[in-house]
Formats: structure tokens, C-alpha cells, sequence
């Protein structure tokens, strides 16, 4: 057995339980097509070699057909596939169903970020953590248009679909970090749409959990920090920061002294960024678009966020100066 | 003499041995006429049946006594009964892949969810404080948040509700009043299609008490 | 062989070509000729071709490097997505039939034209006006939401979706259009004696992909419409933010879009048929498998589409059903590929260029088909989904199947409708090119994506990096190929008619007849009394 | 008068020179149009595929949308379909026997019927536009029926793309019979040529057969 840790020439490292029967029915599967294209290539191969036209008057024997020979290879590949099929449903049902003891962890994807929220209401975006060793089943769906959720290492994907839950599950193998893609196309930043999943010891995912919990009574534009680093996902497309400290382009407005500037509007007109504005731009973000950016690029967070927490953003994009 | 060659031609569709097309073949008056008074007919027992309710058969016999219409006109008015025999093939090979179009989409409208029919009610139990007893699948029993969200006027009848047909977050059309907890970006009403199983039958064992789980099926 | 209408050698005894008489624009485009209808449809189909070609490269030059090489990832979104869009519309699905069926089916059957000369061309202008549509959508900011249209995204995406669409519900009933004709065609005009059976196999493949483009195409069409109803109507059947369930709309399109594979592969299947026979010279191994396994997967393909939807969320109990259906049609093809290698045994065989295309097909073919049996086996295909492996998998039996089948056939059938020989050492040159540049592409994207490169994919991780610049290298190689068999043939244009009717030794009906042939094809109606292969 | 020389068409019929006799033309031709008539039927299922998945999911919904739907009205439309569809018919019958001016009378019959069952369905749009039981974001209807069943917009979306589309089709049947009928008033169809007036015929009664399932599938909703 190849060492999980490093990928192998044609696969992933294996970082969950469900990477190495994966990867034996895999490896078959390979191993069957090569077999069966080096016999049916070889074949041609030599026939072509063999009986090339070398000039002269042509001499082909008619074999128009051989009813023993056809049968042999119709039903032969037929009990092949048949095989795999039985192997690849056996597979999938252990993928699809998760263990009834399994931890769940909610996922929502957004253009272009992934939040995640753990029961006790910890929340975090961009990144998750996962006890080692325990089965953990996504419950996830989506605030805009499709994603898929992939975790290459861990053999598993999952589209997330609007107003749908879809699952998937998976239980950790090797401390560290995994990679997350989004599989599905959802359009401007489908290739940045990725995530980390740190793979941490029980003690530590404890920790972890505890320091991504919300606090009731951290001061508003704190709980507004974690929000927009959290469950908003705000971050994932509007800077903190100055266009100096920050050159690279933004997907939306920068929040950077935000608060009382005068925008541009696409529709021409002008305005201030007061706390209505802002509102208004997280409940209905293609009312008034900021000149230079795509409208409907941003999805609605009306029935996402509530009052207090609308409040809590607004207190911390006060406090980008 | 494609003429002779089609005829003496067994393979070919495009004539029915032993049938004449030269000469058109025209049917009495009185058989339209019949025809016709045949299909009046079946119209008035369409909306008859309709009065009355045979449960899940509605649509089977509102289909049966359609097609019998059908197959009126296609045999008589559009002359199949005399027909080249390969227009008929065509007709009924066109349904046959209907039908192939259709099944197979029912059967995951159906069956969605069935592998796993705890997903929903876990979800849900971690979702809420409180207990809240799983909806029914009879449009009865809103799940929290799904009172408040009504008075948008679509919003789920949740468990008859399929998982797809709801307004979540993403709807702007979900009325301010369908504000949810605010730890969870996801409207509560949604909450109601996670046990995505959409028959009845099938929903029946998606919705034990939240407590004790359920065996799952064709994992062991 | 008994000749109809043949060439003697004093080329001034001939009857006209189809192409030199009438002469002017305007006999052209108010032809009803099937040959100069097919004519300009290949002309057509062959710079969509290029355009396809260079959206491809662009794209592959993109990603040479992780993050911005040549445009920016809205440029990038629409730049594949046109790629996707007009090399499945305006080239595959209309390359072998509505081009080169076109010429061919007539003269094969042995008859004057095809049933409905008129409707034929409409067709082509309904293939223009498509085109046109495609052009103004492109023009008009493009779109971005990948060929396969899914919803929400693009029923939400600020882009000129509409226009597109249109452009495809357009070349769908196009695509209908001829279908429908070759049917009819097939049913009531082969030459007297021609059975079914004794039809030859191209002719099979075009009639099995007229049944699929008569009863999937108009589907494609209708959900379209539904797509536009959602955009202006906000109606709610695919759009979950007014209730729609988005799985649905992939239904709908797959129901239409896998059969389309099929549309697209299976006239390659008849052209390769053709090509291995001919340039065997012995008549084909299993004459009516290969015919009925063209049905089968007619008919067949109809029932596999939800393969395409394994991770999409559909029950999972479709996808098991999806799953063991998609095996069943390796079974058809397995057969016609080993009719195929079986027909070569004791063959006489010619290495002309079109052979060397058929050889590029089977061994092109036989890794699409193989890799197939990754993703039909659905515990597999999770990870593989929309993973760079199933793009090389379909540019596998796309490109380097029906592509290859194609350029096969037209380097076949080109001295037939041209009266022209071109360069064999140029011809085969092109081939080995393109089947080297065609292998570098794809064969690396099979690994990037088994190791996670998922597609559709603006920036990469650094780890993809050496494999992605691989690819687009070959990608030039490919396009290199191409160039240098469209110099080859369009080269032998500048020459004078110096082809035998016969070139090749081909025994079917086309063949029977002077090179180019006349406006009616035979001077005297051919009357059929053996197989189409028989050589004695 | 035409039907003073019935066996003498105003001109003689000389069919494509591609096919061998004009009875094998006629033939292509039907079975041209039957295939056609295929691909019109896989067009509609997608409508009725997208009325099924709803139907099966939405069952309650559809229940109670359906009421705001005139099943008078309907059962009124199908009647007057089904006898345009019997004068059709016997149109080509009549053509088929050299009485012009009778095939050339039915066939205007047929178009008034094509006309009426407009005007119904003009009446029962124009209601729904007044109530805005309409499809989609345009659906503005507020009554208490359909108070608590989840999103009726998709009903009537369905309701208003099926006979839509159906409508358009007999607009272009309408279009159809108005081309046979010039053709026949120019006397040009007799015994040995008038499969034109049959396709439009088979056209048209495939506009009736799809009529047949839509009025209980939308109408009476069991």
C-alpha cells in the first residue's frame, strides 16, 4: 500500500476512510483497460502490419462473419460490466449513506465562499475543522446557484443546490489540511471558490470550535467582524483594506473607509454610504450597484441575517478607517 | 420499378404487403360521422368522471378515456387503421419515448431522499432548540418559521412540500416576515423539505420522533 | 463493375459536374441539388470549425500559467463556453451528416436526390440563421454559463443568454429538419433491389442518428424555450428563488444532450465502417452486427442520460438505475470496435490517408470508450465528476472520435465531389500531427483529473501546473495537424479533375458513378442485386 | 365554377421527377409529415414532463389552482376542436373525390372553428390577466383560495406555456388550411393529387389529439 500522505501518480493522497477501497476499485478498473486495449490494439495493430498491401494484385480472404466468435464477445464484456456495476453500487451506498453516529456540520455555499456552522452556532468561512477519526456528515445547500462541494483527497463530492439539502460525508484519516474545490460552474470566481479543511485531534477541534463560536456580549462591531468573516462570507468579496495595502482586484465595492463616501452609481446617480445604504445593499444588492462592478453579482442576505446582525455589520464597516 | 422493388422488399416499412396505395382510400361519410359522435361522447364522460373522485385513479382514467379519444382520431381522421403500417410505427415509437422521458425523471422525483431518510430529521434536531415535532406530510403542522412565512403565499405546505419547491434564502420573495433564527442562514420553513421524501409512501418513514433513529434501509 | 454514368478518359465526353452547371451565386443558393447543398454546408461546418479551434486555443493558452495569462476570468467564462457551444452546434452534430451525408446518402442509395430537396434547403438556411443568432450573441457580450445552460445560473447571469439560445433551438430544428429528410429518403428512394440489408453502413448510421435527432432534438428545443420563459417570466419550473427544482432542467437537457453524443459519434461509426472495408479490400466482419449495434445504441442511449447527474442530487437510486443502463451500451459498441480489428485479418490492407484516419479513430475510440467505464460506474464517477477526466473523456470520443471519422471521410469522399487527388505524404503528415498533438492534450488531462483538477477552471493550483502547460502545447500541435490537412485538401483545388471514379476501390454506389458526378448523380438508374460489399 | 368539370383539374399534376410515380411521392410526403408530427409530440412532452413532475409534487397545489380554471370554457373549446377536426377530415374526403367546392366549403368551416376556439381562449386570458392569476412574478392574484398552497404561479405557468404553445400551433394550422383553401378554389387539387390537403389535414388533427389530453390535464384536475 502506497503511503497515504504523498499522491500517487494518478490519484490524490488518501485522507479518508473511503479513499483506499476507493482507490482499489479504481486501480481494477484501470487495470481492466489496459488489458483490454493493449489486446484490441495489438490486434490492429498486427493486422495492419501483417497483411499491408505490398503491392501487386490484392489477395483478402472473405470472412464475412463468425456467429461463435460474435456471441463470445458480446456476452463476455456483457458479465464484465455487470461486475462493475455491482462493485460501484456497493461503493456508492457506503459513500451516500452516512453513519447514523455521525457529527454534522452545515455547509452554504455562496458565490464564492463556503460558510460552515457547527450546532453550538460556531460559524466560520473559507475554512472548517474536523475531529480525526470521527465520521462527519455535511448537511449542505446554497444561497444563489449550484455549487459542488469536493474534497479530492477524501474521494467525495456532493453538488449543493438552493433550497435543497444535499449530504456528504466523510471521516478523516491524516491530521492536516485538505484541499476544497468547488466542482460545479457558478460563474465570475468558480475557480476561487475553494476552502481548507483542517483535519485537527479531538482536544484541539475542541479549541478550534470554541474560538469560532459567536460571543453575545462582544461589542457590536466585534460580533460584526466575525459575521463578515463568518456567516455573511462578506470577506470572500469586498477588501478591509486600502487599494495601497491591497492592489489586487476586488469582485465588490472596497469596505476600506466606505462608511460617508460618495459612490457612483451604474445607473448614474450618486450617494452616500450611510447606514441605510448599506442595508439596503445587503438586503437588495442590485438597488443601487456601485459603478464599476457587475450587478447581481451579489446574492440577497434578506431572511440570511437578521436585524441585530445587519446592525453588527454596519458598526464594524464603521470602523474600517 | 422502385414501385416493384419496394413491394417485392421485406424489410421495408414503407408498405404493408398485400395493400394498394394507388388507388386513395376513401372511407364512407358515415364513419367520420360516428367517429365524431364517439368522441362527443367520451368528452361528456371526461367531465363526468371528473365529478366524481377515484382517489389516486383521477388521473389514470382522465388519461384512459384521452387516449381512447386519441386513438379515435389517429385511426379514423388521420386514416392510420388503413394506413402505411410505418406511420403508425412512428406515432407509437414517438410515445414509447415519451414514456422513456418521463420515467426514469419521476422515479428521482420519487424516490429522493429514500436512501437516507434521517438526513432531514437531524438536520432539523440540531437546527432548533426547541423540540419541534416533524411536519406531517399532510400540508398540517408548519414547521416553525413556516407560520410567519405563509402570508407570502408560497411558501411550503411543508412535507407535501418536495425539497425543491421552496423559497429559502435565496428567494428574495421570502416576506421579511420569514425571518429565521438568526444563527441559521437558512429559512426554519425549509427546514420541512429535508426529509426529502416526496410520496407520501415513502415520506412515512422520514418522520419518526426526533429521538430514536431510524434502522436504515439497504445499508445492511 | 457495372458503371452508371462513368468517366471516360477524354474528361470532355463527361457530363457536367454538379458544381460547374449552372453556374452564378444565385444557383447556388436556390439550389436543390443535395451535393452543392452539402457543399456549402461544409464549408460552413469547416469555419465554424476554426472558430471553435481558436476559442480552444485561447483557452488553452489561458492556462499555460496559474491565474491571468491572456484575459481575465469573465473573458475566460465566455471564451469556453462559446468554445463548448460552437463546436457542439454549429460543428460536430452537423460535420458527418448534414456535410457529407448530404453528398453521400443519395449516391449510395442510388438515387436522384434526397425526398425533399426543399426542406433540405431550409435546413441549411435555418443552420445560417442559427449561426447568425450564435454570431449576435456573441457580439452582444456572449455568454458565460458553459453549453450546458444549467439554471439557476443561467436564468440569473446578466449575459445574452437569450440570443444564444435562440441560436440553438434554431440549429436544433435544422438538425431536425435533416433528420427527417434522411429518413423519409432511406424509406422510399434506395435504388431498386436494396434492401435494408443490402444497404451500406453509413447508411445505417445516418438512419439510426435521424431516428435520434427526430425524437431528442425537439426536446433540447422545448426546454430552451422553458429557459427563456424563465428568464422573461421568472415562470418557476427551473429556478429554485421562484420554487423551480434545478435537477429538473438537467433532466430535460440530458434527455436531449446524451442522445446528441450519439448523434454526434454514431455517423463516425458509419464512416469508419466504410473507410475499414474499402481499405481492406474485403467486404466488413459482421455486416448486420455492426448495422443493428447502430439501432441498439440508438435506442439504448435514450435511457442513460442521468449518468451526467450522479453528484447533482437526483435520487440515488436514478443514478444506480442510470448507472447499470450506461453500461449497457459498452456492449454495441464493444462489437462494432471488433468488427471492426476483425474485418482487418487476412484484409489486403492499403495504408491511403483516410486508413490512417480510421487507425486514429480506433485507437482514439477505444481510450474514450474504455475511460467510459470509469464514470458509468457511479462510485467512481463521484470523484471524477466535473473533473478535467471527463473532459478528456468526451474530447476523446468527440474529437478524436467523430473529428477524426469525419476528416476520415472527407479525405475519403473528397476526390468523389471534388474530382480532385491531393497530396498523400501532406495528408498523412496532417494526421500524424494531429494525432500527436490530440494525445498530448488529452491523455495528461486524464491524470490532472484524477488527481482533483476540477474543470471549467479560471485559476489552478500551482501542483496542476506542469500538466496544463503540456496540454496546451499539444493543443498547437493539434492545431497544426488541421492546418496542414486543410492546406493538403484545399490545395488539390488549384489542380485540374484528375480523379478516377473510383480511387479507392470502393464497391458502394457513389463510386459507380464519374468523379464529380452529374446534377442527378447517375445517368441511368442503378438497380441493386447483391450486398454492398460484395467484391465478386 | 371548378366542380362544373370535376375530373378536370385546372392543371395537370406532374410529380418531383426524383421519385419514381406520384403515388410514391404522396407516400414520402405523408410519412414526412408523420415524422414531423413526432418530433411535434416529443416538442409538447416537455410541457407535459414539466405539468408531471409538478402534478407529482405540487398535488395539493395543482388541486386547488385548477378551480380558478373555467372548465365550461374548455369543455366548450374541445367540442368545437373536435368537430373542426371531423369537417377536416371530411374536407380531404371530399378533395379525394373531385367535389371541390364542397372540400373548399368544409375547409372554411374548419377555419371558423380555428377562429371560435380563439376567441375562448381570447375571453379566458384576458380574465386571468384581470385577475393576475398569470405565471410567475407577474402572478399578483391575492383570493383566499389559493391563500395557503405553496407557489400556484407554477400552475399557471404551466397552464399559460401549454396552451400557448398550443394556441400557436393553431395559428399556423389556421395558416395552413388558408393555403390548401386558396390552392383548392384555384382547382388545382383533384382524385390523382391532393395529399397537400391530407398532410394539413393530419397537421391539424394532431393540434386536436394534443387539445384531447390538455382539457383534462389542466381543466379537471381529479
Amino acid at each position: 500500500m502506497m503511503d497515504p500522505n504523498t499522491p500517487s501518480f494518478m490519484l490524490p493522497p488518501q485522507a479518508s476512510t473511503l479513499a483506499p477501497s476507493y482507490d482499489l476499485l479504481y486501480l481494477s478498473i484501470t487495470y481492466l483497460c489496459i488489458f483490454c486495449f493493449v489486446l484490441i490494439m495489438g490486434a490492429m495493430t498486427y493486422f495492419v502490419y501483417k497483411y499491408r498491401y505490398r503491392g501487386g494484385e490484392h489477395k483478402a480472404v472473405e470472412i464475412t462473419h463468425n456467429t461463435t466468435l460474435e456471441i463470445a464477445w458480446s456476452v463476455i464484456p456483457l458479465f464484465v460490466v455487470i461486475g462493475l456495476f455491482v462493485w460501484g453500487f456497493r461503493l456508492y451506498l457506503d459513500m451516500a449513506i452516512a453513519p447514523r453516529d455521525a457529527m454534522e456540520v452545515r455547509v452554504i455555499g455562496q458565490k464564492w465562499v463556503w460558510n460552515f456552522e457547527y450546532d453550538n452556532g460556531a460559524t466560520s468561512s473559507k475554512e472548517f475543522a474536523v475531529p480525526i477519526g470521527k465520521p462527519v456528515k455535511l448537511v449542505m445547500t446554497s444561497r444563489d446557484v449550484l455549487h459542488s462541494f469536493y474534497v479530492p483527497s477524501f474521494r467525495n463530492k456532493m453538488d449543493v443546490v438552493p433550497n435543497r439539502y444535499t449530504t456528504l460525508w466523510f471521516q478523516a484519516t491524516q491530521l492536516g489540511d485538505q484541499q476544497v474545490f468547488c466542482a460545479e460552474y457558478c460563474g465570475l470566481d468558480h475557480s476561487g471558490m475553494l476552502a481548507q479543511v483542517h483535519v485537527l485531534s479531538e482536544p484541539a477541534f475542541e479549541k478550534w470550535v470554541k474560538d469560532h463560536s459567536e460571543d453575545k456580549n462582544a461589542a457590536p462591531h466585534e460580533r460584526g467582524k466575525k459575521i463578515f468573516n463568518g456567516k455573511g462570507g462578506c470577506m470572500a468579496c469586498h477588501s478591509v483594506k486600502s487599494e495601497a495595502e491591497q492592489p489586487q482586484p476586488v469582485i465588490g465595492p472596497r469596505l476600506y473607509q466606505a462608511f460617508g463616501r460618495t459612490e457612483k452609481f451604474t445607473d448614474g446617480t450618486t450617494g452616500v454610504v450611510t447606514e441605510n445604504y448599506i442595508r439596503e445593499s445587503i438586503e437588495m444588492p442590485n438597488a443601487k450597484t456601485v459603478a464599476g462592478f457587475a450587478a447581481g453579482a451579489m446574492p440577497t442576505f434578506k431572511g440570511v441575517l437578521n436585524d441585530q446582525e445587519i446592525g453588527d455589520l454596519i458598526a464594524y464597516i464603521k470602523t474600517l478607517k | 420499378m422502385t414501385q416493384a422493388n419496394i413491394s417485392t422488399n421485406p424489410h421495408d416499412g414503407s408498405e404493408t404487403p398485400g395493400h394498394e396505395h394507388h388507388e386513395p382510400h376513401i372511407l364512407p361519410i358515415s364513419v367520420y360521422l360516428a367517429v365524431w359522435a364517439a368522441l362527443v361522447v367520451l368528452t361528456a364522460v371526461t367531465v363526468a368522471v371528473s365529478r366524481f373522485d377515484f382517489g389516486s385513479a383521477n388521473t389514470l382514467i382522465a388519461l384512459l378515456v384521452a387516449t381512447i379519444k386519441g386513438s379515435l382520431v389517429a385511426l379514423f381522421f388521420m386514416h392510420l387503421y388503413y394506413d402505411n403500417k410505418l406511420n403508425l410505427i412512428i406515432l407509437v415509437s414517438s410515445l414509447l419515448f415519451v414514456s422513456i422521458f418521463f420515467t426514469p425523471t419521476l422515479i428521482d422525483l420519487a424516490t429522493r431522499g429514500t436512501l437516507d431518510p434521517l438526513k432531514g430529521q437531524h438536520y432539523y434536531k440540531l437546527y432548533t432548540a426547541k423540540p419541534v415535532p416533524m411536519p406531517a406530510p399532510a400540508p398540517a403542522a408548519p414547521a416553525a418559521g413556516a407560520p410567519a412565512a405563509a402570508p407570502a403565499g408560497d411558501h411550503a405546505a411543508p412535507g407535501a412540500a418536495p425539497a425543491p419547491a421552496e423559497h429559502g434564502a435565496a428567494a428574495p420573495a421570502a416576506a421579511p416576515s420569514a425571518q429565521p433564527d438568526p444563527h441559521h442562514p437558512i429559512q426554519p420553513g425549509t427546514v420541512a423539505d429535508a426529509p426529502a421524501p416526496k410520496t407520501p409512501g415513502a415520506a412515512a418513514p422520514a418522520h419518526p420522533v426526533p429521538a430514536q433513529p431510524q434502522p436504515l434501509p439497504a445499508k445492511q | 463493375m457495372t458503371q452508371y454514368s462513368p468517366t471516360s478518359n477524354d474528361r470532355s465526353k463527361n457530363p457536367p459536374a454538379f458544381y460547374s452547371a449552372p453556374r452564378g451565386i444565385k444557383s447556388w443558393f436556390l439550389t436543390l441539388d443535395h451535393k452543392r447543398i452539402g457543399l456549402m454546408y461544409l464549408m460552413f461546418v469547416l469555419s465554424s470549425f476554426l472558430l471553435g479551434g481558436i476559442f480552444a486555443l485561447l483557452v488553452r493558452t489561458e492556462l499555460l500559467t496559474p491565474g491571468r495569462t491572456i484575459m481575465d476570468a469573465e473573458t475566460y467564462n465566455r471564451v469556453f463556453t462559446l468554445h463548448g457551444a460552437v463546436m457542439v452546434f454549429l460543428v460536430i452534430i452537423p460535420s458527418i451528416p448534414a456535410s457529407l451525408g448530404n453528398i453521400i446518402l443519395p449516391l449510395q442509395l442510388g438515387a436522384k436526390d434526397v425526398a425533399f430537396p426543399r426542406l433540405n434547403l431550409l435546413s441549411l438556411y435555418l443552420y445560417m440563421l442559427g449561426a447568425a443568432f450564435a454570431l449576435y450573441s456573441i457580439i452582444t457580450g456572449a455568454v458565460d454559463t458553459g453549453w450546458t445552460f444549467y439554471t439557476p445560473y443561467s436564468s440569473t447571469t446578466n449575459q445574452s443568454v437569450i440570443s444564444m439560445t435562440l441560436a440553438v433551438f434554431i440549429l436544433g430544428f435544422s438538425s431536425i429538419f435533416t433528420g427527417l429528410n434522411f429518413m423519409a429518403t432511406i424509406h422510399t428512394l434506395r435504388a431498386p433491389g436494396m434492401t435494408f440489408f443490402r444497404m451500406p453502413l453509413f447508411i445505417w448510421a445516418l438512419y439510426a442518428t435521424s431516428v435520434m435527432q427526430i425524437l431528442a432534438t425537439p426536446v433540447i428545443g422545448i426546454t430552451l424555450l422553458l429557459l427563456i420563459a424563465e428568464r422573461v417570466l421568472k415562470v418557476g419550473i427551473f429556478d429554485p428563488a421562484m420554487g423551480g427544482d434545478p435537477v429538473l432542467f438537467q433532466h430535460f437537457f440530458w434527455f436531449y444532450s446524451h442522445p446528441a453524443v450519439y448523434i454526434m459519434i454514431v455517423p463516425g461509426f458509419g464512416v469508419v465502417s466504410e473507410l475499414i472495408t474499402t481499405f481492406s479490400r474485403k467486404a466488413i466482419f459482421g455486416y448486420r452486427a455492426i448495422a443493428l449495434s447502430s439501432i441498439g445504441i440508438a435506442i439504448i442511449g435514450f435511457l442513460v442520460w442521468g449518468h451526467h447527474m450522479f453528484t447533482s442530487g437526483q435520487s440515488e437510486i436514478a443514478g444506480l438505475i442510470f448507472s447499470f443502463l450506461t453500461f449497457l451500451v459498452a456492449i454495441p459498441t464493444a462489437i462494432k470496435v471488433l468488427n471492426w480489428v476483425a474485418t482487418m485479418y487476412k484484409g489486403s490492407i492499403v495504408l491511403d490517408t483516410p486508413m490512417w484516419y480510421a487507425i486514429g479513430f480506433l485507437y482514439l475510440f477505444t481510450v474514450g470508450g474504455l475511460t467510459g467505464l470509469y464514470l458509468a460506474t457511479v462510485a467512481v464517477d463521484i470523484h471524477l465528476h466535473d473533473t478535467y477526466f471527463v473532459v478528456a473523456h468526451f474530447h476523446f470520443v468527440m474529437m478524436g472520435g467523430t473529428m477524426f471519422a469525419f476528416l476520415g471521410g472527407l479525405h475519403y469522399w473528397w476526390p468523389k465531389f471534388t474530382g480532385r487527388l491531393y497530396n498523400e505524404t501532406l495528408g498523412k503528415a496532417g494526421c500524424t500531427l494531429a494525432f500527436i498533438g490530440f494525445n498530448m492534450t488529452f491523455l495528461s488531462q486524464f491524470i490532472l483529473g484524477a488527481r482533483g483538477m476540477p474543470r471549467r477552471y479560471y485559476n489552478y493550483l500551482d501542483q496542476f501546473q506542469p500538466l496544463h502547460a503540456f496540454s496546451s502545447v499539444g493543443a498547437y500541435v493539434l492545431g497544426f495537424g488541421f492546418l496542414l490537412s486543410a492546406v493538403c485538401l484545399f490545395g488539390s483545388l488549384r489542380k485540374k479533375e484528375d480523379s478516377p471514379d473510383n480511387p479507392w476501390g470502393g464497391t458502394t454506389l457513389e463510386w459507380k458513378t464519374s468523379s464529380p458526378p452529374p446534377t442527378e448523380n447517375f445517368l441511368d438508374q442503378p438497380v441493386i442485386n447483391a450486398g454492398p460489399y460484395d467484391r465478386n | 365554377m371548378s366542380t362544373a368539370t370535376p375530373d378536370t383539374p385546372s392543371r395537370e399534376y406532374h410529380h418531383a421527377h426524383h421519385f419514381p410515380t406520384a403515388t410514391a411521392e404522396a407516400e414520402a410526403g405523408k410519412l414526412g409529415m408523420w415524422i414531423f408530427l413526432a418530433t411535434e409530440i416529443l416538442l409538447f412532452s416537455g410541457l407535459f414532463m414539466a405539468y408531471a413532475a409538478y402534478r407529482s409534487t405540487h398535488a395539493e397545489m395543482f388541486k386547488a389552482a385548477h378551480h380558478m380554471l373555467d372548465w365550461k370554457l374548455g369543455a366548450v373549446n374541445t367540442m368545437v376542436l373536435i368537430f373542426s377536426s371531423l369537417t377536416m377530415a371530411l374536407a380531404v374526403r371530399s378533395a379525394q373525390t373531385n367535389k371541390r367546392a364542397q372540400s373548399a366549403g368544409l375547409l372554411v368551416v374548419t377555419l371558423l372553428c380555428a377562429c371560435a376556439f380563439l376567441v375562448v381562449k381570447y375571453f379566458e386570458y384576458s380574465h386571468k390577466i384581470h385577475v393576475g392569476t398569470l405565471p410567475g412574478e407577474y402572478y399578483t392574484y391575492k383570493g383566499p383560495e389559493l391563500a395557503n398552497v405553496e407557489s400556484p404561479h407554477i400552475f399557471f405557468g404551466i397552464y399559460f406555456l401549454m396552451t400557448g404553445l398550443h394556441g400557436l400551433h393553431v395559428l399556423i394550422g389556421m395558416a395552413a388550411i388558408s393555403w390548401v383553401l386558396v390552392r383548392t378554389l384555384r382547382g388545382e387539387f383533384y382524385s390523382k393529387y391532393f395529399f397537400p390537403v391530407e398532410l394539413v389535414g393530419l397537421y391539424w388533427h394532431l393540434v386536436d389529439l394534443i387539445w384531447i389530453y390538455l382539457f383534462p390535464l389542466l381543466y379537471l384536475v381529479g
